[in-house]
């Protein structure tokens, strides 16, 4: 059991599931470094690196200062230089402070280059609300990144994924970008000790249905089961899918479950406007216009930076009851 | 230790009580983020008040000041009111911010204090701006900016001192050395550990001060102004200190030893004060009994009305986002 | 008409146009300066405030050092201590360097202090492709700004909006982004010497047509004017709209015109994957979902880092030629 | 200018040969440009050739390059085949980076040059990493970097500087200052016009050189290279220059005196050194006639190639976003 804890299998949480895989890769492989602020000595501002330190020492567990644009930019050139970086940035909010390391460099020096550079780099972010933290530590941006070419984003859900899409990710030849949402870390379930690596490229299908297709991802999946779960004992069957990956997105996952659900409604803790959910609808209205009973909808948080007070962030945020009545409308509305 | 305290006995009193009200207030605030009462980060300034209300002796009510996510004792030092403030980090909308900013950001027009800031060094700019905007008015203010010794690393840190001192602003820099960023000491962050070597080699007048003592803060802090109205751009001061508490509610302290911090909680500035004060015979034990008192009934009021408090309306969630008015003046 | 010149009015530029809005608003209120890498004594890197340094002095366009994000930052401070800063920043590529303070400070602190403060700032960028200024200097990345709730994204189009823009946008209590395309700086043109002012809440119908809306705004919009204009010989009557105004959208006359032709193509130069188009397609499908006739439809830029030989280039950018072909397949499709 | 060049013969006219290499190619470029056959932002090195020129001297193949969009001198100092950098500002297949880069991006795996970077100071961050890896690996390389004196001001250098000295990583910084950043005269952006005393304050080497003098600038590099092979740490080295062109083809100089740039212009690099070399008896005209036909070929050469360069094909546009690889090794 305590061996099953280490591997972050059996019983065990998202935050020890990433770590356990943080670990693996570490022990598989001596070009994997973790590297960002506190990962060490502190634990992780999540708590997610801790005892990673005192096993693997401060070379390999390396903590940095406050400099999220150089360190995320020694990992884009660690990883010119043959290493597999891990860069851990505290909190997506922060990393404001190095994107333009990872739009204009991590993203575009392969092609730039004509080919002749790949960036081996994969880079984790807290994400998401709820933990009543206020407007400059509560934000999903995962949207900004997910619309730039040259870097892949995903953002695991389960613990299965927490655990299993490191591994992918770090054999990817260009920069991954892992999500994950804050809310999420002390969640507790079972993996089965021979879970591996996670497919990062395809979207899942977690609860079947064929009244109505709910896609989401990250933090937003648990409310989406809580909803389709309810809907069901009001008799509306409704397919719920898991991004997983954000960019690229698996369109034929989506495309296949709207055409034989014909209603689709969108949940994406990010704000309305530009969200991913809008490029969600988008490709939906692009495909499979023809294959639809209803508008599209989504659930999106509310346009405001997120309040500090409890009740007010969670106006702000995506609610089961939301997803719940807007799936409702779906079926209300004028039926031609 | 030996020479009379050279100001005072009214001074000294003030200073004193301005460093309990923080230390018994953050003590409450402890106590109510373990009873759920407060939420989010909590991040404690206990062992560093002198540095606050050393500082804020020497700004003027035409001054800004803008501080970090540990802000709670800039503020009451500045001038909020303490229920105003208890009020915001029980979220609600008799808080200062309407319990929209909580503890990290903590605002207030009337004091001209400017927040409250939760991105690591990222408030710097911001004096750097307000101080523009008093130089192009011929406004003789300073304005104070308050940050900890981890920023120094940061770009802004480096890009604002940089503008500030090329354009001669009116910018009081204030770092906070409390010896670690979250678990990160100075020596694994700076490669230049003396921060304010560090900030002279920029061009600007840099002092280090003891900051576990308020006159020394004070003093310094005068000259600083001084210097700044006068003319002569921006002031670099680094307080040497240190937190008494985990770095939030979350940090189980595993990157310093329990010795280092004992070492530190001797030179607790309110009991260094107050020492000093009563051997200099200034101020009896009475004072500060009276002192405390008055803190304690400060709190107090301060809870109550935190507790009687309303919910801000859900259904004004949108508000704040842009201005109301169709334009501005 | 050299006093027209001046004006920016009469035979102008698009770069004169925002020339002279500036200094006009610099002659009239003494709060507004200019601030940002070589707009003094260099001119501007793409010449737009050039003479204004002879004209206003030091002070009053202020060179910066390669500093954006305190200078963006401090042009937020001297917002917030009564100054009305118009803040260049070269190249939205560039942004991200200071993206930190516009989306942690210009666009929360409002919110964050409960109302108690505002900014009323204006920071205009250059954004776009089309120069072989290659993958680090040609992005059109409005989109990642027109997600932010608390700040308002404008894109003018016309040399009438390039005049008029800058001064409403001064009067707005708010941060105002204004993205210049740079394709468009040489663009010429008459502009009324009673022209004022511009509305930056309203989109515009710049051609009326009954069969289709084309959406559109920035540097595309004269791709899209031309596709307008073969598409009507061809006998397809596009109406075309141009934004103007990215955040917030102008909803009302979106829906409008689409709910009338009942198709609609949103032309945009962002790449396509979390675009702004897609927030438009959504918010079509949202609400016109049953007046539409056939699937909504895009033309952005491939995904890819802009590449700098022109051909190469051309081949990522939308092309007029693009445009008419897709708004073709709009009719030519299955038509139930 | 008495001493005897400390130099073989044999070397001195590599190292003429090397910065007339990078002048003449450049001032064709200038010619292709206003023929519209290279297009985009154009920026020469003219003037500052000997930076390049002396640096590589000091480097060895398993060591990196990193340089800002002003970098066809480097490239080509660095072993970049002058066709392969002509045919990529053409645009062409042939190009280093089969016409997608330009001049502000050259890239080359064979010579480990890390590009061509348009984001003043972005480029500095890599070759902290490229020296990370270095150093994990326990590979005893440098790790050069370009940039101008304009990045000093810039955060990512500060954050840059701070953790190379930090974790002793084998970077050498290399800052190019010709005293002007677009328009903007150093002392127009540094409240410490001293770039070399700036970069000390973090506690690195640091040393300030005449960048006119290829000799002195291969020396210095030379020193820096062992102190860093040495497991010393980074090492700055500030190149006092000046760029005797514009900007970029767009800019009109209004910023700068002629007579200022005149005064340069005496300075140059490669007249200061083919003199010294003739007055020491180490060269004779006839190499420098045979050096300007040999580089005059090369360049005639070179545009040919670029000239009969082919187009990639449109279809290939999504290549080299994503590795084509499943994995990579
Ligand atoms: C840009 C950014 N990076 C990381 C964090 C997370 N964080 C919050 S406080 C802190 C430590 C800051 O230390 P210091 O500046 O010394 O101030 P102190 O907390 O000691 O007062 C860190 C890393 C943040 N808020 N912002
Ligand atoms: C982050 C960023 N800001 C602005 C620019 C526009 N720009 C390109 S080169 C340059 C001047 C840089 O000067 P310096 O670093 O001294 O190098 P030099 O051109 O003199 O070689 C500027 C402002 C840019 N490319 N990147
Ligand atoms: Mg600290
Ligand atoms: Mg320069």
């Amino acid at each position: 059991m305590s061996n099953q804890r280490e591997s972050g299998t059996g019983e065990t949480t998202y935050r020890e599931a990433i770590r356990a895989a943080i670990r693996e890769a570490m022990l598989e492989d001596p070009r994997v470094f973790l590297m960002g602020e506190d990962v060490g000595r502190y634990g992780g501002c999540y708590a997610v690196s801790k005892g990673l330190y005192e096993e693997f020492g401060p070379e390999r567990v390396r903590d940095t200062p406050l400099s999220e644009s150089v360190f995320v930019g020694a990992g884009i050139g660690a990883a010119l230089g043959g290493m597999r970086p891990i860069v851990e940035v505290m909190s997506i909010n922060f990393s404001l402070l190095c994107m333009d390391q990872i739009v204009n460099n991590a993203a575009t020096i392969q092609h730039m280059s004509g080919g002749q550079f790949n960036i081996p780099l994969v880079i984790r972010m807290a994400t998401g609300a709820g933990l009543q933290l206020a407007a400059q530590h509560s934000h999903s941006l995962e949207v900004l990144y997910a619309h730039i070419p040259g870097i892949r984003v995903v953002a695991p859900a389960t613990l299965e994924d927490a655990r299993g899409m490191l591994a992918t990710a770090l054999e990817d030849p260009d920069p991954v970008l892992i999500f994950e949402h804050a809310g999420l870390y002390n969640r507790p379930g079972q993996i089965a000790a021979d879970a591996g690596a996670v497919d990062i490229d395809r979207a899942v299908v977690r609860r079947k249905g064929e009244d109505v297709t709910l896609i989401t991802y990250g933090g937003s999946l648990y409310k989406t089961l809580d909803a389709a779960a309810a809907l069901a004992e009001q008799g509306i069957h409704a397919e719920v899918i898991d991004l997983r990956s954000l960019r690229p997105l698996d369109e034929a996952t989506l495309l296949d479950s709207v055409r034989r659900t014909q209603r689709a409604v969108v949940v994406d803790e990010g704000w309305r406007s530009g969200s991913l959910a809008a490029e969600v609808m988008a490709r939906i209205s692009e495909q499979a216009f023809y294959d639809l009973d209803a508008p599209l909808a989504r659930v999106c948080s509310e346009e405001v930076p997120i309040p500090y007070a409890k009740h007010m962030e969670q106006a702000a945020l995506p609610q089961t009851e939301t997803i719940i009545n807007t799936v409702k409308k779906c079926f209300g509305d004028r039926n031609d | 230790m030996t020479t009379v305290t050279p100001i005072s006995q009214a001074h000294a009193l003030e200073l004193l009580q301005g460093m309990v009200r923080i230390r018994r207030f953050e003590e409450k605030c402890a106590e109510l983020y373990s009873a759920m009462k407060i939420r989010g980060f909590l991040h404690l300034y206990i062992g560093e008040e002198a540095i606050a209300v050393g500082v804020m002796q020497a700004l003027r009510p035409e001054d800004s000041v803008a501080a970090t996510y540990r802000e709670h004792g800039h503020a009451l030092a500045r001038g909020l009111s303490m229920g105003s403030v208890m009020a915001e980090m029980y979220g609600k909308l008799e808080g200062c911010c309407r319990g929209r900013g909580g503890s990290m950001h903590l605002f207030d027009a009337a004091t001209r204090f400017f927040g409250g800031s939760a991105i690591v060094a990222g408030g710097i700019p911001l004096s750097v701006g307000l101080a523009l905007a008093d130089k192009m008015q011929e406004r003789a203010n300073v304005n104070a900016c308050f940050f900890g010794e981890g920023a120094a690393a940061e770009g802004e840190f480096h890009e604002s001192i940089n503008l500030a001192t090329l354009w001669k602003l009116p910018v009081l820099f204030l770092c906070e050395n409390n010896r670690y960023a979250m678990g990160t000491a100075l020596e694994r962050s700076e490669s230049e550990t003396d921060i304010h070597l560090k900030a002279q080699s920029y061009g600007l007048k840099s002092e280090v001060v003891d900051g576990m003592d308020v006159i020394a803060v004070e003093q310094a802090a005068q000259r600083a102004c001084d210097a700044i109205r006068n003319g002569e751009g921006p002031y670099f001061l680094e307080f040497t200190t240190y937190r008494f508490r985990p770095h939030s509610m979350f940090d189980p302290e595993l990157y310093r030893e329990k010795a280092e911090v004992q070492a530190w909680k001797e030179k607790d500035p309110i009991k260094l004060f107050s020492q000093k004060l009563l051997a200099d015979g200034l101020i009896s034990d009475t004072d500060i009994s009276r002192i405390e008192a008055k803190v304690q009934d400060e709190i107090t009021a301060a809870v109550e009305y935190a507790e009687a408090g309303q919910w801000e309306a859900v259904e004004d969630l949108q508000r704040y986002v842009y201005s109301e008015r169709g334009h501005h003046e």
